[in-house]
């Protein structure tokens, strides 16, 4: 009996002091026909030994393999310090559950505090959440927040440029549709790649809007003209909702610095702060925001407080916003945090420091820099946009993209995003990305492969995929 | 001391950071930052102490006893974590090519068919990443069913009042109203009240059975009826699943659709508050609706599923589509425990709970519903205490880390009063049910001849009780550099 | 600077609190003309990052490949359970000192008593020590140990048995020699592969021994007659030493229980008890013996006493028999133990039981079994010796071993160790073993390709092996 | 509580053992075992728990500053432990051909290339286990020199009295007698005992510079000169290298032989006692008599040395030639600090160490020789507290683990009366090293005020002072089945 530490003494003594003959009188109270037949189990395989699962495991881990990723579209494959995941994975915070008994989890309380105050250091924004599901999901619960926050105007409308993630717009669209709000999507300018405030101007026309979603650098890797776009929103009474990388935080103008008054929100994918690729999760979002909306900040949220003796200590707070005092009256639903992950990213950033993260952005910006001239000399690639560009590239190529990254995959290149299936207007495209981790060898060696391909078109492959 | 606290000027760890630095001119003057974040300047090894440090300030399931009612904190089997952590998983882009995720999808496929199996369910997504994300998922679908048929009368959701908080806030969350439906005196949901609730409004009801309070509704084929009858729908929140694993089936009782906590269940860590993941399961009418990814298998292979296969989804919840490592987790528990461990676990939950419980009634603690089974978890009332000491429920909770055990949960469900709801889960042994026994025995003596040292506790962590409200008055949430002589005065 | 906090500042204020004007002043002892200047560590490269050294490890460690593993000798491929290392590399038992300061290292200190007790438990013995550098270095301590305790005879030999590992008794050698004793070398029995006790006699002649050395199994999985062994030992005043495999011991007779009175000392390789392959190390050798002679036990050894409250502590004892106290006069010079291995191994046995290490064994000694049925069936392989294995098989080939193997290699299998160089009169044959972690796949994998090689001889290769 | 005393009969974690149990029939009765031995049987959380909470009992680098002189506990870079354990080096059999073991090859030949460099030795061997399987390996060498050119008469080994105890040890071991050669006032080897010692019976010298007191021996040409003129060989124990890495090099001060602690100045772990890593250089003469296995490098990759390359070497120590994991560790931890990372390790144990001594004399701490530099280390003596509080060097010591700083060394080396050995290492920072003096500061205030409370010590760890004495006399070194009661009764 795996995990189950009962021998045959114990249950019989403990059958006998609840007074009943067989564990299955335990369950007397359930309707006998609605018991389980062995049958209908059937689906699921006996049990392995740990050998066993650990052999099948390592050979299906072997399957997928360890291509070489250029790659970047929002997760970022970054060095990872050794002591980060040998700390978090220690079983006091592995295997610890949600801070609520405060004094028996100062461990986790005092990180999440630290988190915290990292992360209003890289936004320049007054206070933080412990985290939350992810980027994506980070941001529905940030529009949600500044329309729920927003008191100038009772708009249910928000501007979200096109030049987002499509995903985070898909996620956005499918959290928070079901509560009526109105997505406006705002175009990117098609040479500069950037949203102008124009563009802005003419999405909302004459209505009110609640908030505007200003992406720094925006999914194509273009740097926006934040000040402008956060000036225009508080000129609209709109609240300026910020999503950043916090890589690029260590180098670019934090949120809380944009425009006159700062943006109002910030939030994000925390990915990149020393959490793996992993094939998209688990990461953390992270959301902050100015002091006067604070109270309208989901999720947990830890302070720091005094003991009975006066003494310094740290307790999740403001629970009064959560869903398991306030019901139906929650700022959300939200009952966790990715506490591992941020337990990670804290470890990560204290072990990065402020130097350190902006030796990691500046690397990967060079890289990509770097990995866009190599590109750029092949035949027919050339940049889609003329504006500056952080730590993402999108390229213009001159043969079909999905052919192309499927050829670079069969010699375990993957070639970066293809841009054509959510913006057909600018096929056949690719956004691409060299972190800190990429070499020399490594750029030339995807430019070499790129560059006969493009110059010796092959048929493309059946797409078949091999079993395990 | 916090971290930052520890900082000093021009301090690094080194070999983290690229050795070389170089320039970034390229990036527009306006549009890079002024001055480097506040972020702590330490070396390697003092953040590795620090943390290491910390660290030990946590009760977990690797060092204590944690019997946490609603929550079910099992053992988390260290292969899960290791084999999930293989290089060729945390190393893969989620946008890789299927062609570079056939180990990953073999598994996430193998799950949905263990648990589309366990629960009695026609289908399983694996995105939510979360049991409150499940929720959400759950009840959108619900939503997106009766708007395909075109039934917009359906506004309401009901909810039993013991329900766990995410439930109401949940339906909110997807633009339903709530109505509460409440408990009868013997822990079932009090059927006259749901059958008199239930219309043409209904879109749904949320339950979790065995409920939160430790019983199992014998009604459930009842309500199912008339929810049905009503035209609305079941939902299952799975937070109660380990007390049935493998006995009774959500799908048979007559659930529409289940969220599932992986990090109860099946037992991924609970990490300190997350990440956890809550696959959704549904009957066949639902199947249309679920949110994506999803994985399917060919012949060529498997393959994800996403918005352009599955049209009438309900969408995206995450920019990614879930908690892979965590689903990982999951996978490889449910092989190690295999097709007899899953009533196993119910089983000895079970009987753990009754156990417990009766040993607890014998020590003289009375229960909420002493007529009743236990499920996997109980009740225990101490009004009594309080009356009698004046020692409440917070008190024998704080006064319990002293001994060495987690508190169980206090003051949940709202409708028992100075209530511990306990769950010991199916991984902990006699041995330890025993010594919480004699903890809770000695606290109670100490409530009477010393309550003091009851309502003082805990003595023994590295802070006495915290003030909770002037956490919440005096908001402190962040340190900012030149506080920290003011704050630790 | 990596791995030193100093900042500017704190150098500044270092220097003037010692008087002095830089670092360079602190070293003004020193002549200077034995100052080492620059050029002179020009052969040691600059510093890597963690990024860089993580990629050219993970580079050089993928060269190394994952063989198929037949080989036994001594080291054994078992699977380790995932809780053992990562509870052993948690940061407080893996950067703990020894633990002199007794009260701070409780945790290492009970943990190397229940260490010693489960090796009681095992060998039947009444005390071990905290272990010592690896298997073979242990027999030379306990060599060592026999000759200083034994009271009946002055005499300096030890007999040794042939069939002990070839690496066993060359280290012995090195070790003793210098002290002066005399090894004797017992052979075996061409036709059983074992030790009788006939040859003991012959080979002991008419003069006494202080210690007899016996194997169980021996270096060819032979199951040696033991108990004659050890009553022949002691009817001749000499000291019974057995060499043991810890987990053959979960099915095997123990030490303790040899003959009539008992084996006196048993030592031993703990690497089967958790501890990886690993290039051979670490491991750590174990060294158990009765009662009577625990004052001649090198190495450290814990004690369970009192603290000042009279409540059960840990302690380091018998120091006095240990370099640090008696320096010229100790037991032996050694001043560590493999305490981090032990970390494993007592987790791994605490995780295995006396059940799980029995299964492992039986599983072993079936797949060993079952792989010298497949290989047995192959024209010209056969068994080298008649009489009972455990876990380990001898096996004669049709075929030069080395180029066999060679082949094998070159199709990433691990065939076994080629008996022949230190036993030419058996050439050509083959050491094989098949540990609980072979499949039935890869038996018949390892069993067709050897039949295949020698049906169909191929001229070997260069033996050229690639660089990194 | 025991693993032992957790132990049911009937308990397992079942998922570590093969799940079959297959039949040995064929194994001859007689020599099976009767019975099972006295394992623990728990679960496999309970084992976990078990071994996470003992090692909470522990003091270690990651959590506390260790300044326990002549063991350099310094930080042990979190990376050096993950990439040594990557599967390739892990899974490796030590048998397995030399075509399966080129990247662990390339990073044993490369760390032998660096060890040479910084020691200024000819050659080196990293087969030896530990400092002290190295001492013996280095007076092997000495002991097989003298013997191949005919020079039976050299049966001395000449070793200072400040000498850690492996030297003399190791030197019986090789079969030579010890002579020991006083320590000056200055704590310099007194020279002309050195002198008057020497002669054609001395096979060598075995010294450590810095030595043992802290001080690096001015002299050392003119010792290398008078033991070389008298036919004999120099033999440096590397226990204190850090105080001198990439600043003075054994090898130039005319040492032929040389044993290094990589544990100690590679910064590999301690592991709460081992393992170590010893490997030893030698100059030109000494090379055939390295121990085996040595790493070669040819034009066909990399290869091993064995006993048939190498006929005069002394053998082999160990059955597999060394503890390669550990020799990982160290190669990493090499290439992070580089070049010149070598001649920082120095300077910086230095730095601290001066500074700490410096800061402890202002606090009024005596220096056991106020006149000198200190090395990486340096001597403090509480003689004056003794006599004038009744307070001892152990007081102190384990006063200072209440504190959260473990102890230095105490009571040695012995010459010193009631004495701390102090090494900080250099990757302490300076707040740590304040932090220090201020608990040593107020320990002396406790010793005068309430001497009881120091010599009570310690006061806040799992246990009170052990009674050693007690554990020697009545020897307790293992339980046994129901000896359980008596042990804690």
């Amino acid at each position: 009996m795996p995990f189950i530490p009962h021998t045959p003494d114990d249950i019989a003594a403990m059958l006998a002091t609840i007074g009943v003959d067989s564990i299955e009188a335990l369950f007397d109270e359930i309707p006998a026909d609605l018991r389980v037949g062995a049958p209908a189990l059937n689906a699921i395989p006996n049990a392995l030994s740990e050998m066993e699962i650990t052999r099948l495991m390592q050979a299906r881990a072997r399957t997928d393999g360890q291509p070489l990723c250029f790659i970047g579209a929002g997760a970022y494959e970054h060095h990872i310090p050794a002591a980060v995941w040998q700390i978090a994975t220690r079983g006091e915070f592995y295997s610890a559950y949600t801070p609520y008994q405060a004094e028996a989890s100062q461990g986790t309380l005092q990180l999440l505090y630290e988190f915290q105050s990292m992360m209003t250091a890289l936004t320049g924004l007054d206070a933080s959440n412990a985290s939350l599901y992810d980027g994506a999901s980070a941001l529905a619960e940030a529009v949600l927040m500044a329309v729920r926050a927003n008191r100038q105007t009772k708009s249910q409308r928000v501007l979200i440029p096109r030049a987002l993630h499509p995903a985070y717009r898909r996620t956005l669209r499918a959290i928070i549709e079901p509560q009526g709000l109105e997505l406006v999507e705002v175009d990117f300018d098609p040479r500069g790649g950037h949203t102008p405030v124009e563009r802005l101007e003419a999405a909302a026309g004459s209505e009110e809007c609640a908030a505007v979603v200003i992406n720094q650098p925006n999914f194509f890797g273009i740097l926006e003209a934040v000040d402008e776009l956060t000036d225009w929103a508080h000129a609209h009474k709109a609240l300026a909702i910020a999503v950043v990388n916090p890589v690029a935080l260590a180098l670019l103008s934090p949120p809380g610095d944009w425009g006159a008054k700062g943006a109002d929100i910030a939030c994000g994918e925390a990915q990149p702060l020393g959490m793996p690729l992993s094939s998209g999760g688990p990461y953390a979002g992270f959301l902050c925001c100015k002091q006067e909306y604070v109270r309208q900040l989901p999720g947990r949220i830890v302070g720091r407080t005094l003991d009975l003796d006066g003494k310094p200590g740290f307790t999740l707070t403001l629970q009064a916003r959560e869903q398991h005092i306030r019901r139906g009256k929650a700022t959300s639903n939200i009952c966790t945090n990715q506490g591992l992950l941020v337990t990670a990213a804290t470890i990560h950033m204290a072990l990065l420091g402020a130097e350190g993260l902006e030796r990691v952005a500046a690397n990967c910006h060079a890289n990509t820099r770097r990995l866009g001239e190599l590109l750029g000399a092949i035949p027919g690639v050339e940049p889609l946009f003329e504006r500056p560009v952080f730590h993402e590239l999108a390229l213009r190529l001159p043969a079909p993209t999905a052919e192309l990254l499927r050829s670079l995959a069969a010699e375990d290149i993957l070639g970066g995003f293809d841009l054509g299936p959510d913006y057909p207007e600018l096929d056949p495209a690719l956004l691409v990305c060299a972190t800190e981790m990429r070499t020399e060898d490594e750029l030339r060696r995807y430019a070499d492969t790129l560059a006969r391909l493009i110059a010796t078109p092959v048929t493309s492959s059946s797409g078949q995929v091999s079993q395990v | 001391m916090l971290i930052q606290e520890q900082s000093r000027t021009g301090r690094r760890a080194t070999a983290q950071a690229p050795l070389h630095s170089p320039e970034v001119a390229d990036i527009p003057e306006g549009l890079r930052r002024r001055a480097r974040p506040a972020l702590p300047e330490v070396s390697e090894m003092q953040a590795v102490r620090h943390y290491t440090r910390l660290s030990q300030q946590n009760f977990s399931i690797d060092t204590h006893f944690y019997p946490l009612g609603s929550c079910t904190m099992k053992y988390n089997p260290r292969a899960c974590n290791s084999l999930a952590m293989l290089p060729g998983f945390l190393g893969r882009h989620p946008l890789a090519p299927e062609t570079h995720g056939q180990g990953l999808l073999a598994c996430l496929f193998d799950l949905q068919e263990i648990l589309k199996a366990v629960t009695g369910m026609h289908a399983v997504s694996l995105a939510p990443s979360a049991g409150a994300q499940g929720e959400f998922a759950g009840v959108a679908m619900i939503r997106a069913y009766h708007r395909a048929r075109g039934d917009h009368a359906r506004t309401e959701i009901l909810v039993p009042d013991a329900a766990h908080g995410t439930n109401p806030a949940s339906a909110v969350m997807c633009g339903f109203k709530v109505r509460e439906i409440p408990t009868g005196s013997d822990g079932d949901v009090d059927l006259d009240a749901l059958r008199a609730a239930v219309g043409p409004q209904t879109a749904g009801i949320m339950l979790t059975n065995p409920s939160t309070v430790g019983v199992f509704d014998r009604n459930i084929q009842a309500i199912a009826q008339a929810v049905h009858a009503a035209g609305g729908l079941l939902y299952y929140d799975g937070a109660n699943l380990n007390a049935i694993l493998g006995q009774v089936r959500p799908g048979d009782m007559g659930f529409d659709v289940i969220h599932m906590n992986l990090h109860k269940t099946f037992s991924t860590p609970h990490g300190g508050g997350g990440p956890g993941a809550g696959p959704v399961g549904v009957s066949k009418r639902l199947e249309p609706y679920l949110p994506v990814p999803l994985v399917a298998h060919e012949d060529a292979g498997y393959l994800w599923l996403t918005e352009s296969d599955r049209p009438e989804s309900i969408g995206r919840l995450t920019a990614f589509g879930g908690n892979m490592g965590i689903l990982l987790r999951a996978y490889i528990y449910a092989r190690l425990i295999g097709r007899e461990g899953m009533g196993r676990v119910a089983e000895f939950a079970t009987l753990n709970a009754n156990y417990l419980l009766a040993r607890l009634q014998e020590a003289g603690f009375e229960a909420a519903y002493p007529e009743r089974r236990a499920s996997h978890e109980f009740i225990v009332t101490l009004k009594r205490e309080a009356r009698e000491f004046g020692v409440n429920t917070m008190d024998f909770a704080k006064r319990l880390l002293d001994y060495g055990y987690h508190a169980p949960t206090t003051y949940f469900p709202l409708l028992v009063p100075e209530c511990l709801l306990i769950e010991p889960t199916e991984t902990e042994s006699k041995e330890d049910l025993d010594g919480f026994v004699a903890a809770m025995t000695a606290i109670r003596h100490e409530a009477q001849e010393t309550p003091e040292q009851v309502k003082g506790a805990p003595h023994s962590l590295p802070v006495r009780r915290l003030d909770d409200v002037r956490a919440a008055r005096q908001l402190d949430l962040a340190w900012t550099p030149g506080a920290s002589e003011d704050a630790h005065g």
